[in-house]
């Protein structure tokens, strides 16, 4: 009876098309945010910070972002790395050339590199589809981490080839860099993903969703009946670049702290995809639920044998580790294909329906 | 209770083969501290580890959980050692990263927290440089040196040295980059060594990028004495692959195995005898250089607990520990580590202590001894240093500086 | 007008120049190419008979070349050792069929690609356990394999060839020609190619999934280790050399994800030119290390204009 | 001739306009296969033209054809008194060309509403910004054609299935969504490519009905292609018959049932 | 007219080869779509099941070919016997080499492979050596001239009426016993569906081959069908030899179109509207 929706009927298109026409769901969304906002920042440790809440909500807007482009248009990419890649590097320039900059100002900014990147590189999809396209994205993979290790420029001459996060101030806080405390990050975060989701939400549930949608789904169909191709598979590519993009200066300035060309090679592109297949394609929460499986599992992983009271050698433990994430992975995907979104949907149909089973 | 001293371990990953005798050997030597002494000044050693995989993001999340209660971090990698550096001036802990990470770090006064002893990489490109020139650098004058390294930090890190010492001394220095999905197919790289013809092969590899610049070389013929490896470029394994082919080669290091030391009759009757190590092979250049690297720490725990006089010391406390470091011939000796070190000794506005290092050379079957001790030429370097960890601090204001060092 | 000369003029000049470094430049990059062919190869028959992009395909030939090695490390005979990592590949096939294909019929592509990306990290995690993660000799002469060399000394040069290079040669020369006569020729052959069409159409017309990709994810696990061996006795086994599946990737895609044909033409191609390219262009003008990408972007540009490759199977595409 | 400026008026006195599209000449191949062979006819504004003919003839090509999809080597497409350019299927769509697919081509994954919303998508024109923020004009653009789909879904009566995802529906609704799909974009010219195959009379009945009541009520052209003979005949205006890529045939239904080349290519037997 | 008692005795009084019993289908756990589906299939005879769109007559042939499992879709209730032995859980292969073939809905042919090579894929489960199959390829020919015309071009590029000669084509390679039709006439031009049903009898009355047909096409279906089912909504409603059903009121009006005062016109559906009696 919790998810009982009778009684709630709707009197005009308007009520039917917002965001939340169940009026548990709003219920459940107001608890998350009161969590995300309040209760986890007065209950959380250091060690909770570094490791579970910032990165979850960076990888989640990372996924988001792929999610965009791979879910919701269809266009299967393997260069997410890369072009988080770009977005940190866009952001870490704009800050070392304009100190005065507001940091999440520069932040915001970066998208807009990493979207310009991603256009470039979406070019291709016109012609080319799906794991022919994959190709494209593996170039721009390649050759942009390649590019941040020759291309001294980006890294400001740096003898190690690394970049390293200044300390900013935003009000009197350290925002960035050592001097910055997690809390203050983690809202940082928090904000930021906050925005670009409810945005996010925005753009795929109107017509430029619809659009992408069309374009996933069949995409002769879809410029037969009047959709122009190119530019629906650019715009994903642009708003998805962005958000990776921004994702990507978040998850140097904001958790990082340091960066070599390396991090954004292929291991991270393959695991922002995880999360967001793993969470569901085509759905914006279930890049949530994949990012806390995804980043939490193997930090669950770690601590458990500590709580048993058993000893495993740390290396061992990281091998069952690496074993366990891959058979969960295909666990996951023979249990529901569509991912912890598509799982959450159905306990929520049996819910609504309950207590009758059918 | 007892000391809590993590180590962020990679045993797994594409660099676990280098990886394992080392860690093996930093395990072995604490696990004989408590064993034999139970630990150090009657406090036993938890030294656990925590596996990286030779990833960042594995590491911090090591170091973010080990932090609390960790008097030390020992990062294992440049990436790892880049990105705790800044937050170590916060959370108050000193990174020990013996012979590797970043070069300035020697630099006290600027790096308060870290400690890269007993040499670093500036200081081995010197060395190599100085054993190619035979103790004659004008002789480098017009010679050709290729610098085959991995594409990555940790191989980049001795290039300003060594382009600074090319337009010292007159020689050019080629570089050639080994990306890391390039290292098990270097054949570009070697043909590229084929078509400059340099002098010497300088070699910043790691992992499986050793093994394959090795057999490539030998493939390639090129000749083998004029080939020299860093300090992590000398793993026996990786030189096991060509065997006789590889008769010739040489790498610099630190360390020296020292199959007769004392220290290994010890290890025997306290450990390898209670099957509590998982050596293999423990006379190889990597699992004795393990030793030495524990042997620092302890040396230094031991001599924070007596600058404060106390058994439980904390983190801040062994940072004077590590920056009071003397590990004399005399102490080697006690410790039954003799030439298996060079003696060195390091101080608040040195947290290197650049002690020199040999040259060892394959013979086919294992690595010998093929110099004698060579000492980095710090007149050069250290101007560098200093540059570069002023950079550093400017780059990430405000950066507290220890005036308390001359 | 210097940089012209670099690019256009220079490079070209070297070449003459030096007419038998261009040769050995050319052959290193065949001896690549083909090693990168045989990943493909694997790759191409997964495709074929079940559209799944199997990424597993680079941690497998790691899996059998660290098999062969670990069981004579244990005393076993080197060719009984072949037969038993035969055996092991074929449980391999087995239990991939069992516990992750079947459940996993007639979903998306991308999926079953994640799927195989499971596959390679439990592979991984299994594998380190039971081999440990260091470097191990390949057992070459153990093998019976040649392993000296063959120095020619044309146009008064020097041209370097390795008998096991020659060898590698060879037997993709052998593996290549059998494989396409097996799928076009033979009646499974043309089953594995239906199934790759319409996987209901053929369970219809009786073609038994299960069997199939037994038989070619076994075929495929046999290609790994001649990958293996070939690979292995260049640079030693380890984990690292996982990493070659991503040169497999872009032979793949120039050649046609369903050619045979093209992932031994896609792979010479990209062997020589991105050796001819890295020595000539690439080291002296920017900064070395441009295998990392050049494959990539030469596939991408030939897919501009041939969307599915050079060999690949037209895409069919009618409303 | 007049009438074919003038337009005419049919036998249940509907006013039939004048040429809204006309195909002339039209050659178009695959390779060595000749799909289509110098084929000319026209479309009326406001009539229901059939096109029929063997399998294999090219009828769905010549659709294509028109929607933009194939490029024909030779010949010109005129439409709305002019030479249509070359142009891209989206394009084509936007001057008010819509369509359905033989193979039904509905967007699988997305629900009957979003579907049909696809159709309207050439009607909202709220830039991207404001579609992400969702306030002001992309609201009331959203509501405002939502109101217009569901028009066409009461019109269509599929009402209660408005939420389910088209994956789930059986055949024959998903024809009927595909048709509220192209009838939201408020097409001058509607072509439907064997909007009935696969269904039973009741079924077919019921398309018939929503095909007349299009072409009444919004004055839609119609183009179809359909094996039904019955349908065909008795719905339809005039007929073109088609047959491996020649015309053999065009004109009334009752012309094209008595002509002779039409019965031995396609009818088999005398149609009643 | 509510005769849904399973089998009903036929003046054939032929062996019974297939024998589906009170089968319930759910797909993906929930979605219930056969709800206890009985016939029988006589040998030698041609059986018709006919019904409107989603009634669940591919359901039902799927079901009887163990092909639903890949659609995640479940039999749970019921039995398939084919020659008394119990099928519902043998793997498609096994089936095929028992004799039973499904020609798919939407044809499902091998797009890259040309028809001939479809058509060879058809003999996959056959081991009576290549001439045997080669003869029956040469028989595939006979009875379909237009594909050996198109023997060498890819199936995905000829049209739907080929595609639909080469399912049939192919069924008839693995030299079956019954074959599974559905909807052979879908698509197809008049002329066509004569004879591709002219074809199917042939088979029928050549090869003895026995066929339980899927289809819209009431009138062709029930003028070549011995027998016929009619399904409603995952139910059986009626049953009967062809040739009664053909006159009975219900069928006339519902299925074929023929109400009481002949035949209407497509454009007097705006005027009225059948409703089915027996329903709802
Ligand atoms: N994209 C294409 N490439 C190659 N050949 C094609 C293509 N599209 C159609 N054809 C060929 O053109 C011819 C006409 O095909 P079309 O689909 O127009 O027939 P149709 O009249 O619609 O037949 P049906 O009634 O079976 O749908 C066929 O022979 C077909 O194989
Ligand atoms: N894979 C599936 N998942 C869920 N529902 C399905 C699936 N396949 C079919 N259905 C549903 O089952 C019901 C019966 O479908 P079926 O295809 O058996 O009907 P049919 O009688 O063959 O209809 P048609 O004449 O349209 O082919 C339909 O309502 C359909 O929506
Ligand atoms: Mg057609
Ligand atoms: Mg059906």
């Amino acid at each position: 009876m919790l998810y009982r929706t009778a009684g709630q009927f709707k009197t005009s298109y308007r009520a039917d098309q917002a965001l939340f026409p169940i009026r548990q769901d709003a219920f459940l969304l107001g608890l998350i945010l009161v969590c995300a906002w309040v209760v986890f920042p007065l209950t959380a440790s250091e060690f909770t910070f570094q490791t579970i809440l910032t990165p979850i909500l960076i990888y989640s807007l990372a996924a988001l972002g792929l999610n965009i482009l791979t879910g919701f248009a269809g266009q299967l990419s393997l260069g997410t790395g890369a072009f988080m890649g770009v977005g940190a590097y866009a952001c870490y320039k704009m800050i070392t050339l304009m100190p005065w900059m507001n940091p999440i100002i520069a932040i915001l900014l970066s998208g807009v590199f990493s979207a310009g990147v991603g256009v470039l590189f979406g070019i291709p999809s016109l012609r080319i589809k799906g794991f022919y396209l994959a190709i494209a994205t593996l170039a721009a993979q390649f050759f942009l981490v390649w590019l941040f290790e020759k291309w001294a420029w980006l890294y400001n001459y740096n003898a190690s080839g690394a970049i390293q996060v200044p300390n900013l101030d935003m009000f009197g806080f350290y925002v960035s860099g050592p001097q910055a405390s997690s809390m203050t990050q983690y809202y940082v975060v928090l904000t930021i993903v906050s925005l670009l989701t409810y945005l996010a939400i925005n753009l795929t549930r109107g017509n430029l969703g619809r659009t992408w949608k069309a374009t996933r789904d069949m995409d002769i169909a879809a410029e037969l009946i009047g959709i122009n191709l190119m530019k629906s598979k650019l715009t994903a590519f642009a708003v998805s670049s962005y958000i990776v993009g921004v994702a990507g200066a978040l998850f140097v300035f904001m958790w990082r702290g340091a960066a070599e060309p390396n991090l954004f090679d292929i291991p991270l592109s393959f695991r922002v995809l995880f999360i967001a297949i793993i969470g569901g394609l085509g759905s914006i929460m279930g890049n949530y639920l994949g990012a806390i499986l995804i980043v939490g599992l193997p930090v669950v992983l770690n601590t458990v044998p500590g709580w048993l009271g058993i000893h495993v050698e740390s290396a061992l433990l990281e091998h069952l580790n690496i074993m366990i994430v891959g058979s969960l992975i295909i666990f996951f995907l023979i249990i529901e294909p569509h991912g912890l979104n598509q799982l959450w949907r159905l306990i929520r149909e049996k819910l609504i329906i309950w207590p009758f089973p059918h | 209770e007892g000391i809590f001293a993590p180590n962020l371990t990679y045993r797994t990953g594409p660099f676990a083969a280098t990886g394992i005798p080392l860690m093996d050997g930093q395990k072995d030597y604490m696990t004989m501290l408590n064993e034999r002494d139970g630990g150090i000044g009657g406090v036993p050693i938890m030294f656990e580890e925590c596996e990286t995989g030779y990833s960042t993001e594995k590491g911090v999340e090591c170091y973010e959980r080990t932090k609390a209660n960790a008097v030390v971090t020992q990062p294992w990698s440049t990436g790892i050692t880049l990105q705790v550096l800044p937050k170590t001036n916060t959370d108050m802990i000193p990174i020990l990263a013996p012979g590797y990470g970043f070069s300035p770090m020697a630099n006290g006064k600027v790096f308060q927290w870290a400690f890269n002893p007993p040499a670093s990489y500036w200081d081995a490109a010197s060395m190599i440089v100085q054993d190619i020139a035979a103790g004659d650098l004008g002789s480098l004058n017009g010679k050709k040196i290729a610098l085959l390294h991995l594409d990555h930090p940790f191989g980049k890190e001795p290039i300003p040295v060594l382009e600074a010492m090319a337009a010292e001394y007159g020689f050019e220095l080629v570089l050639i980059p080994v990306g890391l999905k390039e290292m098990q197919n270097q054949s570009a790289q070697w043909l590229q060594i084929r078509k400059e013809r340099p002098d010497n092969v300088v070699m910043w590899g790691w992992g499986a990028m050793n093994a394959g610049a090795i057999t490539e070389a030998v493939k390639t013929k090129y000749p083998m004495d004029q080939f020299i490896g860093v300090w992590w470029s000398g793993h026996d394994a990786d030189l096991k692959q060509v065997g006789e082919a590889g008769k010739g080669y040489k790498s610099i290091s630190w360390s020296m195995p020292q199959p007769d030391a004392p220290l290994l009759a010890d290890l025997k009757t306290h450990v390898y005898d209670k099957g509590m190590s998982e050596a293999e092979d423990t006379n190889a250049v990597f699992y004795q250089r393990g030793l030495v690297i524990s042997m620092i720490l302890a040396e230094a725990i031991a001599k924070a607990q007596e600058i404060h006089g106390t058994g439980e010391i904390n983190a801040a406390q062994l940072r004077d520990g590590l920056e009071n470091l003397d590990i004399s011939e005399a102490r080697l000796e006690e410790l039954g580590m003799s030439g298996m070190v060079p003696p060195f000794s390091t101080s608040c506005d040195n947290h290197t202590g650049h002690s020199g290092a040999w040259m060892l050379e394959w013979d086919g079957e294992k690595f010998v001894q093929a110099s004698d001790l060579l000492m980095a030429d710090a007149a050069f370097i250290a101007p560098l240093e200093a540059e570069k960890s002023a950079e550093y601090a400017e780059a990430n204001a405000p950066w507290p500086v220890n005036e308390s060092c001359n | 007008m210097e940089l012209l000369n670099k690019i256009f003029v220079a490079p070209f000049a070297d070449m003459i120049a030096a007419p038998d470094f261009l040769m050995q430049v050319l052959w290193e990059g065949l001896v690549s190419g083909v090693l990168y062919s045989l990943i493909a190869l694997g790759f191409v028959l997964i495709f074929r008979s079940s559209r799944i992009f199997n990424f597993a395909q680079g941690i497998m030939v790691v899996f059998a070349a660290l098999t062969l090695v670990g069981l004579h490390e244990m005393g076993v005979p080197a060719w009984i050792s072949v037969a038993l990592t035969l055996g092991v590949m074929f449980l391999l096939a087995v239990t991939i069929e069992r516990v992750v294909l079947r459940p996993l019929v007639g979903q998306p592509d991308i999926i079953l690609f994640m799927a195989t990306i499971g596959i390679t990290l439990f592979l991984i995690g299994f594998g380190e356990i039971i081999f440990g993660g260091e470097n191990k000799v390949m057992i070459t002469s153990e093998l019976g394999i040649p392993t000296g060399d063959i120095v020619l000394e044309p146009f008064g040069g020097l041209l370097i060839l390795q008998h096991i290079d020659i060898t590698a040669v060879l037997v993709a020369a052998t593996l290549v020609v059998s494989l396409l006569l097996f799928l076009n020729k033979t009646r499974m052959g043309r089953a594995i190619r239906a199934l790759g069409d319409d996987h209901q159409a053929a369970l219809s017309v009786g073609i038994s999934l299960q069997t199939i990709w037994v038989l070619v994810w076994f075929i495929a696990g046999i290609i790994a280790l001649v990958t293996g061996i070939a690979w292995g006795s260049r640079a030693g086994v380890s984990f690292a050399l996982e990493v070659i599946a991503y040169k497999a990737l872009p032979v793949l895609m120039l050649g046609g994800l369903e050619s045979i044909t093209g992932a031994i033409i896609g792979g010479l191609m990209i062997g020589m030119l991105e050796k001819l390219f890295e020595i000539y262009w690439g080291a002296p003008l920017l900064g070395g290390n441009t295998e990392s990408w050049f494959a990539y972007v030469l596939a991408l540009v030939v897919l501009l204009f041939r969307p599915q490759g050079l060999f690949g199977e037209k895409i069919i595409e009618r409303v | 001739m007049d009438a074919l400026t003038e337009g005419y008026v049919t036998e249940d006195g509907r006013r039939i306009g004048g040429v809204l599209m006309e195909m002339k000449n039209i050659t178009l191949r695959f390779g060595g296969v000749v799909a289509i062979k110098d084929i000319s006819f026209d479309i009326r504004e406001g009539e229901i033209r059939a096109i029929i003919g063997p399998n294999g003839a090219g009828k769905s090509s010549m659709l294509n054809v028109i929607s933009g999809f194939y490029h024909p080597q030779e010949g010109e497409v005129w439409y709305k008194g002019g030479v249509r350019p070359s142009m891209k299927p989206f394009e084509v769509a936007r001057q008010g060309v819509g369509r359905t697919f033989q193979n039904i081509a509905l967007f699988e994954g997305m629900t009957v509403l979003d579907n049909v919303m696809t159709g309207r998508l050439t009607h909202m024109k709220a830039s991207i910004w404001e579609q992400a923020i969702w306030w002001g004009k992309a609201e009331r653009e959203e509501v405002h054609n939502r109101e217009q789909v569901e028009k066409i879904i009461d019109f269509l009566e599929i009402q209660s299935i408005r939420k389910t995802p088209v994956g789930r529906l059986p055949y024959g609704l998903k024809k009927r969504v595909e048709l509220a799909r192209a009838l939201a974009a408020e097409p001058s010219l509607l072509l439907l490519d064997e909007p009935m195959a696969g269904m039973n009379v009741e079924e077919k009945e019921d398309m018939s009905r929503f095909i007349l009541d299009v072409n009444d009520e919004f004055g839609t052209t119609i183009a179809l292609i359909e094996h039904d003979m019955g349908v065909v005949m008795d719905l339809s205006d005039r007929v073109v018959v088609m047959d491996y890529g020649k015309k053999i045939g065009d004109g009334t239904p009752d012309e094209v049932r008595s002509n002779q080349d039409v019965i031995d290519a396609y009818l088999g037997v005398a149609h009643d | 007219m509510l005769d849904t008692a399973p089998s009903v005795s036929r003046e054939t009084g032929a062996e019974t080869l297939l024998e589906v019993n009170n089968v319930e289908v759910i797909y993906n756990h929930v979605i219930l779509v056969l709800k206890g589906v009985s016939l029988n299939v006589p040998k030698g005879g041609i059986t018709a099941l006919l019904g409107g769109n989603g009634a669940g007559k591919t359901t039902t042939l799927k079901a009887i070919s163990n092909l639903l499992h890949s659609e995640r879709g479940e039999v749970t209730k019921g039995s398939i016997k084919y020659k008394g032995e119990e099928v519902q859980d043998l793997d498609p292969a096994k089936l095929v080499k028992k004799g039973v073939i499904q020609v798919m809905e939407g044809r499902h042919c091998f797009e890259h492979l040309t028809v001939e090579e479809n058509l060879m894929t058809g003999a996959y489960t056959r081991n009576d050596g290549a001439g045997a199959v080669a003869a029956d390829l040469e028989m595939v020919y006979s009875y379909f001239p237009r594909l050996r015309e198109r023997r060498k071009s890819q199936a995905g590029y000829t049209s739907g009426g080929e595609q639909q000669m080469c399912a049939i084509g192919r069924a008839l390679m693995s030299r079956p016993e019954t074959i599974l039709l559905d909807e052979p006439s879908m698509g197809l031009a008049p002329q066509l569906v004569e004879q591709i049903f002219g074809i199917v009898k042939a088979v029928n009355e050549g090869e003895g081959v026995s066929f339980l047909l899927a289809e819209q096409n009431t009138n062709v279906a029930l003028r070549f069908a011995h027998y016929g089912y009619i399904l409603e909504s995952g139910r059986v409603v009626m049953d009967g030899p062809a040739a009664d059903l053909r006159e009975n009121p219900d069928v006339k009006e519902f299925y074929l179109g023929v109400g009481d005062e002949g035949r209407k016109s497509f454009r007097d559906v705006r005027s009225y509207r059948r409703r089915k009696r027996w329903l709802s």
